[in-house]
């Protein structure tokens, strides 16, 4: 057990699958980085460096760099996996699932059912997200309610370096299609993290707090934000139950709702836009499982359903903040 | 004329053309009548292409698939009853009546399905390639594709990474002249052999009614993908004799599920959806495969319907 | 006034903007048909006959048939929007957006914002969706969820002729992109038409019927059995209002949060897959903005969250039915 | 050595060349300063690309462009002041500080975009191509690709329906030898310049480090573009000189947004974002177009800083 960031969590869970699964690989845009380029080998490891050192650990065929091709490395590894192998792609942000949306919706996530139970593609998918950097809106959006509404694959948004271990050795290891969702701001976030591997199961939330007034759901970073009003809210006396569903799908919908209707009132706290997503799906497990336990409107955390802006004073201003969070369930005491 | 290779068990090879057109035949009648569910597109006229490539494979090569799969199923040695059962959504079919004819497959056989999105198979092929390097396997992997599937990015891309990663896949183009209405002629620009070229990969086009012709050219192409060297991916692209026989119908056998739904004039189009006869508008080749084979008793029906799918009324 | 299909609503709506602008064309697969191959000249009108006759009219210019490059015209359409022209471009089963989701996600939707209120980018897509036909997992989904989350789209969802015609011609005249979902279910169903144009502003849903007990929220073909479900429940004396959104971005929230107030009672409708769903979308509208005026918990009737199954019998259970809307009613009541 | 053509205007061609250079050199310490948020991009090394190009092209011309834009912006004649307040998020910036280093656009000009999707705005440009021969009119538009934007399956696509639908339509594909990290040498199958054939479409490889060299052989592909004929569309491999001069990094100036978050090892990487030296692995010809106009002063700087963005804890 040690004190480790995310990136590093993350890489040395890949480092010990690939040591003890050989049908383990990675693929990925520069995800050794300088191919071609002689004397530059490894001087990447990816855009964020979580896979630096694999190369010269595992060797180019293990670490693959790709063209600009998503359709085409995300179908490879699609392909790989059917025959067996248990590929880890890297889609670098998840705004470039467009390129190859397809590959995601109507071929991994449908081959176990489509074809009869008899295919099977154990492929993971590792994609970064958020917003916060400046990024814009064609590199910092969320998106992962979209991969929760396709049947067919699981959904991971670790937020902490243990999770994140624990949640990509499990998807590593599962038989199906996972897209694992890294926000860019966690990269660099430290926790505990044992050094040898663990399995945390898919469809486990955590409850990070526990506390009556009132239960906050929130996803990936907006954990983050969440202990941060809490603490704020303690200090006034108010105690908030956070949940962390872990993975988005499947969801684990009996936690959540206890933890609903043991306190009555609900935020619901979401990086994605506010429309169809994991806020809106929260909130209507209120109102389908426990309406009655509700002594308050349920209020949604959300940026605004706009595209991500540039300016980084625009960009603070869309983004939730722990204060928005705190104001929202001050509301629901009210 | 094409002399028979030596090694080619000539009974075999038209003993599965034969298949391909009998199932084809008879599923075209069961279609007619209203039996079949949902969307079946009909592989009758190009069963040279299937069989040609897939007399070079074994149970272990891997074989993608479009749409129109039923040839490339049976030439890839699947079973004939399980595709049936399949295609008229029973139990017992290959994938248990989830997939019909559009997602027809048998894994045993490496037969990795019939996929009904344009092109998306592709990448799968180079998927299977590269499991095949990976493992140092001799493995060949085989993608199907049609001239309209030709106009995908993810056959471009596919291609690419298959010549960089020097991958064991073959291209194969099936160009039957048709993308349901429209003509390769028009909207394949440039000759769709030379795409290859531009990837650096080699090609050849062959004629897909000819069985010798297909059988002997891949043969080339197979090989250098299975000995592996620097030359590992293949393009062919494969003129195929007859015209589109696509037939899509609405269902009628199943009962409605709201009483609300009134007839309408779905019903009338319904028995518009006959198999219409030969309309002549493709070059009528005779299947020279069978001619060389000297066994070849019937032309193949160039059948082609045209009758756009009618939603059934739930 | 007459009575005509949707099929020939929406053609008839095609028709009179491409006589009204000649800026407006439209392109897609086989749209015209039988481009190349002399002789079949306008034999299909697109997959489902909507386009037939358009040719005839406006002659290959304005008609324009497609190879298979969903990327590349749909692209093509958004570039000839940003140019001023008015595209009606068809994308022929919505299942396919997956190898074009990228000029949606990333591009049509984001320019207005993105590039400082300086692009517009008026481009309609039309789209078909829905089971029911045996066309399995790749060409039955329903998917509009997925474009309701992306800001900066404009989403149609008509649920028979008369609001087809009127929400494609405002979609057609609209300044920035539209989707425009149209049910394989629905091409033949008839109700009346006015002969002339008229424009159903977006952001109004039709209160289809009015009733005091419960209120349905249903979408698109969904409208038809919510109808019949209403008619057997009146047949119980159980009456009942149903929303029709009609447009889900923008969503008329308005409408819908009175009509649940009204009745204290919920009951979703939609085809879509169940989780960040519309029907969660309603749900959630429900427990932010009138929990307490719930006396029963909101029942969602979707399909189950899987691939879209082949099968004739096992599609038939897939798929919402009337019964299973007027049982999720009654459930609300008891 | 290439003679100067008589109508060109080298003055003016050399102050675009130097206006391109300049803002690019200035911008570089800016961002190594840390005063510009997000990912910036820059083209020094490229402008003769740009700029040979759009000596060719009026307002009325459409250009779309990458995530690599700001020459391009330049070039085709975009205010530098809105320029520069868009890459700082300012209020006046091109685009009101929304979009950013990658989205600067000026739609006036006939400057559609940045757009950082790699591939994404090619079939924007056949768009644009399509609009001017709806309308009858003679403008061309130009479509901007790095040589890893080459692998993208739109831009294929785009090419098949540019020459099908015969479309006044340039692709210029830059490839200054990198996409990112990854050598185009070996990500790019085939010659790119051959690609083109595949489609029927006519190709022509340029130094893209000289004017001259650019401004003439383009000229003939925005000729045929703009007087129509059967082969409209054009395709342009442009060999650029420099490395990849890509610098990504973090914002700093940005007040914290949340009290929690600690300091990283995020800002000892900042200051390695300092400019490297030419690392001396691209071939350093100097830039002949630059020499053309007996004006060059200075040779490119072709800095190439490959620190990978770091994520700035908000
Ligand atoms: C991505 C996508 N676009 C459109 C379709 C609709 N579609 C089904 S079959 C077909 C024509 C295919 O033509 P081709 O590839 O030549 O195969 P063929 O039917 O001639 O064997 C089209 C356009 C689809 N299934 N997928
Ligand atoms: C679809 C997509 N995939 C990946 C990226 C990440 N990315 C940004 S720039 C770049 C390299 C682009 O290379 P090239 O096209 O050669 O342009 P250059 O940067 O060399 O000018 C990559 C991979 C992206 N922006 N979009
Ligand atoms: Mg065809
Ligand atoms: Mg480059």
């Amino acid at each position: 057990m040690s004190i480790k960031t995310t990136r590093d969590a993350i890489r040395e869970t890949l480092i010990a699958e690939m040591e003890r699964d050989p049908r383990v690989f990675v693929i990925g845009e520069d995800i050794a980085g300088g191919m071609g380029a002689p004397g530059e080998q490894d001087a990447w490891g990816g855009v964020f460096g979580v896979t630096k050192g694999l190369l010269g650990r595992f060797g180019r065929e293990r670490v693959i760099d790709t063209p600009i091709s998503e359709t085409g490395f995300l179908g490879l590894g699609i392909g790989a996996a059917n025959a067996g192998l248990r590929p880890v792609v890297e889609i670098m942000f998840v705004d470039f699932f467009g390129v190859c949306f397809d590959q995601v919706l109507n071929n991994m996530a449908k081959f176990r059912y489509m074809y009869g139970g008899k295919a099977s593609t154990p492929i993971t998918v590792r994609t970064s997200y958020g917003a916060g950097f400046g990024a814009a809106a064609q590199h910092s959006q969320a998106l992962y309610p979209m991969f929760a509404h396709i049947p067919g694959i699981k959904v991971a948004l670790p937020s902490n370096p243990y999770d994140a271990k624990g949640l990509l050795t499990a998807a590593i290891r599962d038989e199906d299609p996972v897209i694992f969702f890294e926000h860019k701001g966690l990269y660099d976030e430290q926790g505990e993290v044992p050094d040898e591997s663990y399995v945390l199961p898919f469809g486990e939330a955590a409850v990070v707090r526990e506390g009556k007034d009132c239960c906050i759901v929130a996803f990936g970073r907006m954990v983050l934000l969440a202990r941060q009003a809490a603490e704020i809210l303690a200090r006034e006396g108010i105690e908030t139950t956070i949940v962390d569903p872990r993975t988005i799908a499947p969801l684990d919908t009996d936690t959540i709702v206890e933890a609903i209707a043991g306190c009555g009132r609900l935020v619901v706290v979401d990086e994605a836009s506010p429309v169809c997503g994991m806020a809106s799906e929260i909130a209507a497990l209120a109102a389908t499982e426990c309406p009655r336990a509700l002594k308050a409107a349920v209020q949604k955390v959300t940026p605004p359903a706009v595209p991500i802006p540039f300016s980084p004073a625009l960009e603070a201003a869309y983004l939730p903040t722990a204060e928005a969070i705190a104001a929202a369930v001050r509301k629901t005491l009210q | 004329m094409s002399t028979i290779p030596a090694e080619l068990d000539v009974i075999h090879a038209y003993r599965m053309l034969r298949l391909l057109r009998e199932f084809e035949d008879q599923l075209h009648v069961a279609i007619a009548r209203g039996n079949v569910p949902g969307f079946t597109h009909l592989y009758a006229g190009e069963e040279a292409s299937a069989v040609g490539v897939c007399l070079h494979l074994a149970d272990r090569d891997v074989l993608c698939s479009t749409h129109r799969a039923h040839g490339h199923f049976l030439a890839k040695g699947g079973d004939v009853d399980a595709l049936a059962l399949e295609i008229f959504g029973k139990e017992g079919g290959a994938c248990g009546g989830k997939g019909g004819s559009m997602h027809v497959a048998d894994w045993s056989r490496g037969m990795w399905g019939a996929n009904a999105i344009i092109g998306a198979s592709v990448p799968h092929a180079i998927g299977a390639g590269f499991a095949f390097k990976y493992r140092g396997e001799d493995g060949v992997a085989v993608s199907f594709g049609g001239d309209g599937a030709s106009n995908q990015g993810a056959g471009f891309e596919s291609m690419n990474l298959a010549k960089i990663l020097n991958l064991p896949v073959l291209f194969v183009l099936e160009d039957n002249g048709y993308a349901e209405t429209t003509a390769s002629g028009w909207a394949v620009a440039g000759r769709p052999v030379e795409r290859a070229g531009g990837f650096g990969i080699p090609s050849v086009e062959v004629d897909g009614t000819d069985l010798l012709d297909v059988y002997t050219k891949i043969g080339v192409g197979v090989r250098r993908a299975r000995e592996g060297g620097v030359r590992r991916s293949s393009m062919c692209a494969c003129r195929c004799s007859t015209a589109i026989t696509k037939v899509t119908r609405k269902p009628t056998a199943r009962p409605a599920r709201s009483s609300s739904c009134a007839p309408s004039r779905t019903a009338s189009r319904v028995s518009a959806c006959r198999c219409s006869p030969p309309d002549g508008r493709m070059p009528r080749r005779s299947t020279r495969s069978m001619r060389s084979a000297r066994r070849a008793r019937q032309r193949p029906s160039s059948a082609r319907s045209t009758h756009r799918f009618q939603p059934c009324r739930p």
